[in-house]
């Protein structure tokens, strides 16, 4: 299987597994929450929440 | 089919016919005796037949034409997205006496509300000339009014829910109020996404604003209260509900209550009371009014918590748009209020 | 809300007000211009409003009354159980001049058939007296009849489907004629029992009628036919859907099913046919029509299997029961024939 | 099918085997590695086969018998009306040396209580004994508890959501809480009424419970917090999803309550927390847990009101009951604490 | 959650992880006792966890990958449109020993086949060596397959249902054969247009497939009989009723027909036939089988129409898809036939 | 309004009324019926029922 690596997530603290190859920017989601967060750098990789989405959907 | 009318007194068009609002307009023209449809805009059905997307209109002889050949029409109905109006008003209004906008661009008072809650507006010196639509909170102004923006169908319902609380003075504007909505799929209108596909969007309760939802802005506007507005899409096509949790600072009785409803509303033809009684049906409830203009309203009463709970439930196609928007044009025209409007809605009926 | 009428000019009951059917009565008469209801019957809500059944009839001013105190009437709507009529037809035919009856009371012409098909009958002398309601295949009897027997809503479908491959001599009556029908579940009335409780009849495809259906004998008594006929419930409130399978012994074209639709139907107000084309509604479905006296009808052909396939979908609460009873007493009555069902139904709608 | 098992060391019955969560007991039991179920009881529906009344346990080959007759067992679980319980709790513990009920009869503290919200208790020297089933808030006091006392299911969602905000005290417990909840038709069990038959279930948003809901007293008692409750009937069969408005004293991030959340949740192997995100699921849904013992709990802030919504999903027929019973059973005979509810649920999936 | 093995064998890819069946593959693979999911392919959801697009995995950690980069695999499984699998089909079995595909693509038997029903084929050399999925046919074949070709959901269930007619000589293949369908919306994938939005696609009865529907080609592949085919699209996501009206040369009995399903069916553990009895649950129904591998067959005789009628009922996403295929795939390597399948399905349940 | 024209309706034999400027080659649909029809000639319009469409749809 690809690569992976590990960052912390920023909500909630935990590890989490990312493709090796993420790249600064690259909007990934938390497995165990679902929430959508951002690469803000690599090398170590550091996450962020990704900005907010657009109010609601399917209105 | 065509209801007879030797009256047909005044002609219309709806740009954005093959929308869900726009659909209704036409319906509801159609079969109103005042007026004669003689423009429906789609670019992208151009030439279809408005029987082609609307097989309840199939005996209605019309086809589709482009937005950008408006017909010269006494009104001209736009159920545009939101930005389409505003971009074009002018042309609507050289095509028609009186616009009626079914989007938000004209509902807000001020340029600065726009800033706040959309993305600015493109030409704020009509927010003024502007008529808000819903007749039990501005009938005296729609008389003769040439531009008439019809409310969010989840504002209405929570408008038409708790003005009588303000009107009897149960509540003043600085109470926390709570807003929880529950909303049926036409109200995303035809487009729809992933999320609105039949398989994802069946059996559901999903919390679809959560927080920030725009028509948070219009209630304040009308009611001068600043709500905690949440909505969540459930099953069902048509129909908005809104239950308000309102902590009144002093003490109510239920005869208060009634009393501030029926102080209100008496005489209102499209609004009808529900609270408590016997049956199946003792709330307002969506279904109830599907396919009506009318909203229904009503509370209850929770002593042990200080809590008055108001219930309100409209057809958001109807008394949410569509229908609010033709109840406003017939009180600008000053043809009857109701007309076109009679409908009583079904039952039983499933999810309408 | 009441329709203005200054011209109401026939008075009518309705007995059996609180069932479905009957509810839907009194809101095609509440609205109609030549009608006046001034009783509704309940032996379980006597003294009820209307709307505390029906909560869309809310703003009518009416209570319910006792099917023993039948008032003097113009037109007196029977919507009652099977076999409820056919005991109270004297009281009934004493108390107005037209009795109009939704049960299958005096739908067959002779005892025979209710002792093949039902359990006999109490007043077999009144069968031929009775004139069948659906004015697709009996309008010229229908003036001034006195005892009118609405249809059923399985059969009407079915009926109306395949009449014009008998009028054009496609079929003949000897061929084998599958009718797979789809209903929803107001069909089997306010009522209900275990199978129709919202948890056990949502989301079903349910063989509720396998085989040897009743209204088998009305399809045959109106087309010379014998069918192969199977019910299923389905997940819908309103509407039934008749899927009719058959194989002409000549080869037949399109152009000829057209001609024999049209040929038929050309004419008729409530029958819309819609076979192919574009778009999402392509062919009948109970949905397009759900709320309206409308039927839609329509084809396909099958060449490699030398099959028709025959649709047609009705709302059973309106042109499958109360509209067809309404439609048949205008007819009956002499006054327009479309008045009080001119409601053409809802885009976009749930499952109605 | 039956799972083949040769472990099992327990046996089971079910009084109220017809009921909704009789038979999701029936059906857990049925399946699970550790119990063979040798008594399911019924009183109408007494010698017949389980499947006869629960289609998905055909293959189950066990007939009802009367709840007068109870089989000697190491667990009875008891899915039998408010009452029943309480009335008959020394047979059912002579009977078995586990006892796990899923009413309410043993659920509250003190016959205070019991008077205060019910009817009052008969045997209210049980109450003590007694073990609140949810293991994420009693996990400690469950194993070899020999009664236990299975949550209400609008309690369960409801106090799943806030719990964390409590234990990470960003509520007191003096706050204004209110609580929106929307349920299916199957929490209202097998027996229905007219409410809830088919026609007039369908499509609907009704407030059933607008005040004054008995739950409200499960939550004060596990969260210390007086809450606003009110709760609405939709369109679905299983499901709970409970809306919990919020505004806590103090300011809060997003991270402070992914914090409270994690921190309370991370171990537990049958709560989700979903908050946000992309994709059509971004916050707790009751039909992603459909069918499953899965709780979602998930939260949005809404900083211009200082309050926070936090949303709750659960199926009412699993984690609001019989789930949370076979799990509760687990803890307290310490199997495997997910043994036999291992079902991860299905997607797409309608309105299970 | 994941069900604790000690055992997996067998490593497991899907290709067309986002799809509908794709998701059901996953969510079987994920607690099936012998397979270890290493790969879920998406080329619209790259890098998304599988809990994005299902959110009933969340738990499951696995990402998307892209299906151009596939992991060597004991087992593929290609859960992607018509035509995608013949173009890849070298790739595939490069990755993996076993290939099994739930399209169209290998389970005719001959190039003409699919020159007349789809649009050719590119590699009609590989249709020899396919096998088509549906043990209760096919058994025999599959041990050690290396291509298998999962059967078409309207197919797999009208096949069920006609061939223990065959099997015991009650048919011939020389009657006429109609075959009413109605489906549910997951049969047309996550893809879906204007026609499967949920307000467009909720509430109907939609001739989708009057005629001519290419599943029409597997079954006189294996039942040597041509049918009419007719598809009806209806309110439930998952499901596939096919109701078969047949007509033999020669009367037969009750008795005949239960002796020909249980000749055909008794030692399946996928079938189950239901024909008759009490209780609401009388016929085959898809919600009975909604999330199961089980597939209900049954029957009525209709003597006055020589007609027998026979029911049946799938989940068209597990019998119909991706339950037929790990049930074949069990079968194939050898492993328990049940495994991974065992799921009874829900009751109460609403339109799953 | 725009100009039309009519022309008579293959399926049915009935005129329908059809936009002025139709090309040949275009589909128009029948307001009656729903169905679909291929501008085959004008001048005078002549009208023929269109080709099948896919043949389900939703699917
Ligand atoms: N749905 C509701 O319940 C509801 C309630 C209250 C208010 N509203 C408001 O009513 C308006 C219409 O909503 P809807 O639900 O009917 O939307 P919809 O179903 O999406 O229809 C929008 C219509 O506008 C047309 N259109 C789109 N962009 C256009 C453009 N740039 N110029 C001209 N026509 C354009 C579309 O047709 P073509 O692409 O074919 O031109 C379509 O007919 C919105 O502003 C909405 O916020 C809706
Ligand atoms: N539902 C349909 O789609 C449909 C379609 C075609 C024809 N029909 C026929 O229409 C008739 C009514 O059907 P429905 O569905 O409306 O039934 P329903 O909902 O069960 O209503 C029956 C009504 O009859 C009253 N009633 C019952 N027994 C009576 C008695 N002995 N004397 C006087 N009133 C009595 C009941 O009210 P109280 O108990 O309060 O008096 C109730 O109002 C039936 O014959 C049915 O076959 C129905
Ligand atoms: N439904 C839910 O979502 C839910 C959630 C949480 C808690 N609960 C609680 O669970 C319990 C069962 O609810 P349910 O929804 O399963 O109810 P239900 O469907 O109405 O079933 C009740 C069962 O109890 C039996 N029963 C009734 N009275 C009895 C008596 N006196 N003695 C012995 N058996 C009796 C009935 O069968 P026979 O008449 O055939 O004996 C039936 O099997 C209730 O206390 C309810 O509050 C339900
Ligand atoms: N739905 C049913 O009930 C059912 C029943 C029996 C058989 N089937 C058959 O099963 C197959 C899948 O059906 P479905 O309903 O699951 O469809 P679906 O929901 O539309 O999913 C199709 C999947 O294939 C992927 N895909 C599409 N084109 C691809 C390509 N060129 N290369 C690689 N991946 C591609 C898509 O994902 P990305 O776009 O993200 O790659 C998606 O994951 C079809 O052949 C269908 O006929 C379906
Ligand atoms: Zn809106
Ligand atoms: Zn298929």
């Amino acid at each position: 299987m690809a690569d992976t690596i590990t960052a912390e997530d920023p909500l909630t603290g935990e590890e989490i597994e990312l493709p090796g190859d993420v790249e600064v920017g690259e909007i990934v989601d938390s497995p165990a929450t679902g929430a959508e967060l951002e690469v803000v750098s690599v090398d170590p990789v550091t996450l962020e929440e990704a900005p907010e989405l657009e109010e609601d959907w399917g209105e | 089919m065509k209801r007879e009318t030797t009256e047909s007194e005044y002609t219309a068009a709806v740009v954005g016919g093959t929308g869900f609002t726009g659909g209704e307009l036409l319906r509801l023209l159609y079969q109103h005796p005042n007026f004669d449809v003689v423009q429906a805009t789609s670019r992208s059905k151009e030439r279809k037949t408005v029987g082609h997307v609307h097989p309840n209109l199939r005996e209605m002889d019309l086809r589709f034409t482009s937005p950008e050949d408006l017909e010269s029409v006494d009104v001209l109905f736009a159920a545009t997205p939101h930005g389409v109006s505003m971009e074009h008003i002018d042309a609507f209004q050289d095509a028609a006496d009186t616009v009626v906008d079914l989007s938000a661009d004209f509902r807000l008072n001020t340029e600065a509300q726009y800033d706040e809650w959309y993305d600015g507006h493109v030409c704020p010196e009509y927010l003024e000339q502007a008529e808000y639509a819903l007749p039990e909170i501005n009938r005296e102004n729609l008389a003769g009014a040439d531009l008439i923006a019809s409310g969010g169908c989840n504002a209405t319902a929570t408008i038409l829910g708790l003005k009588p609380l303000f009107d009897a003075d149960v509540l003043s504007g600085d109470e926390q109020v709570v807003v929880d909505v529950k909303v049926g799929s036409s109200e995303g209108g035809a487009g729809g996404g992933d999320a609105s596909s039949h398989p994802e969007r069946s059996g559901i309760v999903r919390p679809y604003a959560p927080t920030g939802h725009r028509h948070e802005a219009e209630i304040e506007q009308f009611l001068g209260v600043s709500v905690s507005f949440t909505v969540h899409a459930v099953d069902m096509v048509r129909g908005a509900s809104a239950t308000c949790h309102v902590f009144p600072e002093s003490p109510v009785s239920k005869g208060d209550l009634w009393k501030a409803y029926r102080g209100t509303y008496a005489d209102e033809p499209f609004v009808r009371t529900v609270a408590g009684g016997g049956g199946v049906y003792r709330y307002p409830e969506p279904k109830s009014v599907a396919g009506t203009n009318m909203a229904e309203v009503g509370f209850e009463l929770d002593p042990s918590n200080r809590r008055v709970v108001v219930f309100s439930a409209i057809d958001n196609m109807m008394k949410g748009s569509a229908g609010q928007a033709v109840h406003a044009a017939n009180v600008a025209l000053g043809v009857e209020e109701t007309a076109g409007l009679e409908f009583t809605g079904l039952h039983p009926v499933g999810a309408p």
